[in-house]
């Protein structure tokens, strides 16, 4: 057993640490999704990384991917959150690009992946729908075939960041006379396509970050099925426990826990900086010794992996753990800036810089939206059924 | 001992739970507080017609001659309505400061004022520096000749942008954070050297940061004693504190109710969310911890009148069994709503960004649980 | 809306108060149920205020009740924990003893009521079986009709303090073909009957408090079945939730938390008292803060019980918060005495006295021991489903 | 980065596990740990055979020259077995001290005959007064001629009863609590002026009361550098710190995986108790503590050779985490086997009562919080 890392890993490390430093502008620098506003904004280090050829770790070299080791990919992953880089959108690198890859035909591999890779095509998620939120299987958007074309209806809900993008991956149902998870099909839609309706969801913060998906007759040709009709919950099934390495955000949290620790450095208690009095020194404390145990819980995760394993149900650890440090750094946050947790930061004009100090501006946001990781990508409840069926046998 | 609301009190409460029923729907607070100016003065002048603006105020100055108790009904309804308009810093803390401290004349010029609905005042007592601590005071008033001149900044003054008046705490003697050495004025929110700039809260209510340069302010409107008034200032906020725990009991009582409703009809793998133990349980402690607020909502009520020391103990154990029900049971309500808690178009979000913002307002959980265990 | 007392209840306080300083015997002062070894011990308490009328302070009036005001009892229950009187075994006065007025015959009544408040019979209660807990109506103990007498034959378990017991209440099953909750009767049963064995069960903090009870073809005499066949079930649902007022423990637990203030005062951190430290200072606040919520949940609850109302389903609050914050105190109660928790005091003989400071002593085994408070009497769990379904409607 | 073990690792975790399976059953804890003397010298041989008591110890002096991952091998197996023989302070602390400050003639004599299972050390650091503060000591040692002479009293002095010898540490120079001024000596258990009161634990271990009455140690019995020793020990403790995670790991595993067994068979309301979501949340919440106790157990094991403040850092946050789910882990386990959990027949509360102490050996989870956030 061995915590260092060997001396090409070091080198590598240094690699990606200059890469970064080169080629990451001052603008984009710590900018979170959530400050993201333009589409060019998200796309800009994507095609960096992408000119690099370093846009899709994960991915089987031959489709494009880097062939790094698990240790590689760490170590990618930490100098990222380290310097703070844009996060990439995911619909298309870690979830859709692998599905084709995986089930998809070679025409599709050929039309999609490439463009997955250079950002051409951004991608959304079409899975929940109104009735079916946890309890995906239940979902109703119907597809019916109609010769050598599907005609979708129905809705689909909370699309992060539907207005911006080229295509939907979505589950519909074909076939609605057997058990629920038996009818769906994976389908692949131009959002361009005639009947496509886009309508915004406003977030707890303010901000549009999902919206409902609307198809009226919206015609999909075959061609854009994944697999076998009536399969897609098996390709659904597969993007759920598919690599959820980075599924923690240990990483990030780190940076966040430092950002944490500067605010609370800046505040003032009775004249004794607010992260020197007890309780709340205690209180980063103990989030970041959770940290630390997700964090080593991760890397066990990843060398059992690395040995040929791969990531099992406990992995749903790494979603719930990870969340909750998440939610719990954000509440710590809305905690130190005090008072100046009240300033709506949407609240102000465009060119308009919101009261109080910079580092306290939109915390309260930050908290109110950072709940949604508990909810999304299968509830932390969810999580906690699949642990207790899959692992503990209950 | 007996905890029973008297007749005049069942009908303050049912009375203003009809008016905010028939008057102030989820639409009007969106409406309300999402445009200018932020507040309605048609709300305000309802309010007055009932008497919930006099309803703690002598009946001398044209109040009910109510108390705590009328102000925690009040202001219970208005948690469950999430009333918009400044009550607390108009008839809490500026009707409350005058009618302990005040002269007479300050009474008879304002008292009946707050009762009519014709005056608004807010409560200028936060300093960027000085955290939750109300004695670490930046802002100072210097006496020069008939007359005190301000100068420093409050920050997030809640109610200020359509404030009238304020109460403004300020340092007349001693260093920063000295108890000492502070006095209370009434300032004419108009006064020359006063600056403000407005913004909108998280919540839903309106607040501004304000700059004092040089303000005059004629000495006749010192409230209360002068280098001396920390011990008011003290009771004014817990008086405050009571009402917002008063407030927040009924935002939780919303949260929890719809979180329960919401269960029963909102289906996933073919049975109501609500036939899960997990989330039966989870309501289960969600309803105890707003029971407990409610116990605690009543006592510090109840204690408002008792000695310094109990005062306090009371206030600051309220305000920490609030802050934390109020995580536990807004986080869980959003939990349990799945999706639909995180949108802004339910009502849901906005109880559970105004309970969480009353944990901030006059200090947290952990401040108010070291005030809490310095009282010994 | 007032929280004052009046001057008579004020005068009543005065009474009880002087009352109790001039009966109670020093050597039983503090003493709790775990340090009171013989059945002596028990009762010398129960006849002091049974001879001046004070034992049964729920009952009514006519079987022996003091007819005290819900106030009165509130005082009444404040001063004993005030003075660390005894606790009272609640298996005659709190249970049967109000089931045998409820719903027994005139010679039940008769024969059993005075010797209850009296303190001449010992009960004790035989209601869990090894298969039923929480879910009590699965019981299987059978009792057979034979002319005038029911045959008993089966197992209770977790039965308290039934090696001083005289008598036992049971449930027991005299009809096994219809719903578990229906066949159910209530018996008295006489502990001197011949084939009842009474085995002793250890529980972690090494003491004898519960015990297993045999039944092998015991005679019970039908004069001794209480209300009708069959009907137990309704009788022993109304012990569940009759008078939960005490259940709380809110006077006792104030006490608990005065003792662990004085034992933390005298524990050391590097000079400082330990109480006098941020954090432990803010751990007694919390469940101090805690139990005056539930005092006043408890005083509401009262409060409208005056009023005519009657304790309804709410009060599983009481048995839950009670147990918790009961749990809490001895918790920190163990982590204050450090490393004096170590010593086993069940690990010295008789006449030697455990190493450590007299209040250290025993500490470990209440914390272990005070686990019981949340499993046994329905457990919180079961607490919960009754809240879920009886308030909530779930 | 490399978490598997090496071949010989794994050959020792089996054949300690094979080990306590064959001759160290529930009954035998129970037979031990309740009567005299208190531990079983003939499994001590047993463990000595294997090369357990030799396992981190160095080649040369009779050890298999392992390290911290072979400890945690042994105490992980040894945790769920509930041995109560004194591994860590013979082992751990006894061998690790001499090891890495005994002069060469201490190593000589004591390290083959610890391996051997001929030596039994106890290791005397804490006492009355001193709480978890290392530094806070009472018992002095003063230097006369070419001896040293102990006064004063230990406290809970772990596998005293039937240790050879005891490691000690004293104040030889400063004032209570200076973090100069410690010594550590070696000194033989029958030393005149040694009077001990014998006593069992409640987790079933046997300690003492050790007083010290002009106890003269040879000079040659100093262990390390005189009056600078609290480097060496806090050292000692952190690798005791993480042997005790890996042991309370071991027991919690045990707590955790028998709580979901008991919940598959036993029935309530016609179902297995482990089908109510309640209950399986619970039981998922443990099994996330045990795996992330696992890996905080690795993380300290891994870090004892670190500089020192990221070991102390480390050990710190292990004991944490570890001190944390053992009261989440045994609370829960006791609560899921309602009645069941609460006999002293059954292992489960054997096991709660050993992760319960554990948590107070070397410090409990608010001490290692507040030294956690010290270290910055």
């Amino acid at each position: 057993m061995d915590l260092t890392f060997s001396r090409e890993e070091e080198a590598f490390r240094e690699r990606v640490r200059s890469f970064i430093a080169e080629h990451l502008p001052a603008r984009l620098k710590g900018r979170t999704r959530r400050d993201l506003a333009t589409k060019e904004d998200y796309l800009d280090w994507h095609r960096t990384l992408y000119r690099k050829g370093w846009v899709a770790p994960l991915w089987p070299k031959e489709y494009g991917g880097t062939d790094w080791s698990v240790t590689e990919r760490y170590i990618f992953n930490e100098e990222c959150a380290r310097a703070e880089t844009p996060p990439l959108i995911p619909f298309g690198l870690a979830m859709v690009g692998p599905v084709i890859y995986t089930f998809g035909n070679a025409a599709q591999k050929q039309k999609f992946l490439p463009r997955i890779l250079s950002g051409d095509d951004w991608w959304c998620q079409g899975y929940s729908e109104p009735g079916a939120g946890s309890d995906l299987a239940s979902l109703k958007t119907r597809a019916v075939r109609d010769g050598d074309h599907y005609v979708v209806n129905g809705q689909k809900t909370w699309t992060t960041l539907a207005q911006f993008a080229d295509w939907i991956f979505c589950l519909v149902r074909t076939d609605p006379s057997v058990k629920p998870q038996q009818g769906i099909t994976f389908l692949l839609v131009d959002m361009k396509t005639p009947g496509i309706t886009v309508k915004p969801i406003i977030v707890l913060d303010g901000v549009r970050e999902v919206n409902e998906v609307f198809f009226d007759d919206v015609m999909v040709p075959i061609e854009n099925r994944v697999g076998e009709e009536n399969q897609g919950w098996t390709y659904a099934k597969f993007l759920l426990v598919h690599e959820r390495s980075g599924i923690a955000g240990v990483a990030r949290s780190k940076k966040a826990i430092e950002r944490l620790r500067e605010i609370a450095a800046a505040e003032q208690v009775d004249g004794t900086p607010l992260i020197e009095t007890d309780e709340f020194a205690r209180k980063v404390a103990e989030v970041e010794i959770d940290l630390t145990a997700l964090e080593f819980t991760e890397l066990r995760t990843l060398a059992a992996e690395a040995r040929g394993g791969h990531a099992g149900p406990e992995s749903s650890i790494l979603k719930i753990k990870g969340t909750e440090i998440q939610q719990r750094i954000t509440e710590l946050t809305l905690e130190a800036v005090g008072y100046y947790a009240y300033p709506d930061a949407h609240g102000f004009g465009d060119n308009e810089y919101p009261v109080g100090p910079e580092d306290s501006v939109g915390t309260a946001g930050v908290y109110f939206n950072m709940r949604k990781a508990s909810i999304y990508g299968g509830s932390n409840e969810i999580q906690r059924n699949i642990i207790a069926k899959a692992v503990l046998g209950l | 001992m007996d905890f029973a609301y008297s007749e005049e009190q069942n009908l303050l409460r049912n009375s203003v739970v009809r008016l905010l029923a028939d008057n102030y729907s989820f639409e009007t607070f969106k409406k309300v507080s999402r445009g200018e100016p932020g507040w309605r003065p048609e709300s305000w002048k309802q309010f007055a017609e009932l008497g919930l603006l006099g309803a703690p105020l002598p009946e001398a100055y044209g109040g009910l001659g109510g108390g705590p108790v009328e102000t925690m009904v009040v202001m219970e309804a208005f948690g469950r309505a999430l009333v918009v308009e400044p009550y607390v810093p108009t008839v809490v803390v500026g009707g409350g400061i005058l009618q302990s401290a005040g002269s007479e004349a300050h009474k008879q010029e304002w008292l009946p004022k707050i009762a009519a609905g014709d005056a608004v005042l807010a409560f200028a007592f936060a300093e960027p520096q000085g955290r939750y601590n109300l004695a670490d005071l930046a802002v100072t008033a210097k006496k020069q000749g008939s007359a005190y001149v301000l100068n420093g900044q409050k920050s997030v003054v809640i109610g200020a942008p359509f404030a009238h008046a304020l109460i403004v705490t300020a340092r007349t003697a001693g260093a920063r954070r000295e108890e000492k050495g502070l006095s209370v004025f009434l300032v004419n929110r108009r006064a020359r050297g006063i600056s403000t700039r407005d913004f909108p809260t998280v919540d839903g209510l309106r607040a501004s940061e304000i700059t004092f340069e040089n303000v005059e302010v004629p000495a006749d409107n010192l409230v209360g004693t002068p280098d001396d008034a920390l011990p008011l200032i003290e009771q004014i906020v817990d008086e405050a504190i009571a009402a917002h725990c008063a407030e927040a009991l009924g935002a939780m009582r919303m949260l929890q109710e719809s979180t329960v409703e919401f269960s029963k009809t909102r289906k996933q793998f073919g049975v109501p969310i609500g036939k899960f133990q997990a989330l039966q349980h989870r309501m289960v402690d969600m309803f105890m911890q707003v029971e407990q607020s409610a116990s605690m909502t009543l006592m510090v009520t109840l204690k408002l009148g008792d000695s310094e020391s109990a005062r306090k103990k009371a206030a600051s154990a309220a305000k920490v069994q609030i802050g934390k029900a109020a995580r536990f049971v807004g986080q869980n309500a959003v939990q349990i709503h799945g999706g639909m808690g995180m949108t802004d178009e339910l009502a849901l979000g906005h109880y559970f960004k105004r309970v969480t913002m009353i944990d901030t307002l006059y200090g947290n959980v952990d401040h108010h649980l070291k005030r809490y265990a310095s009282l010994g």
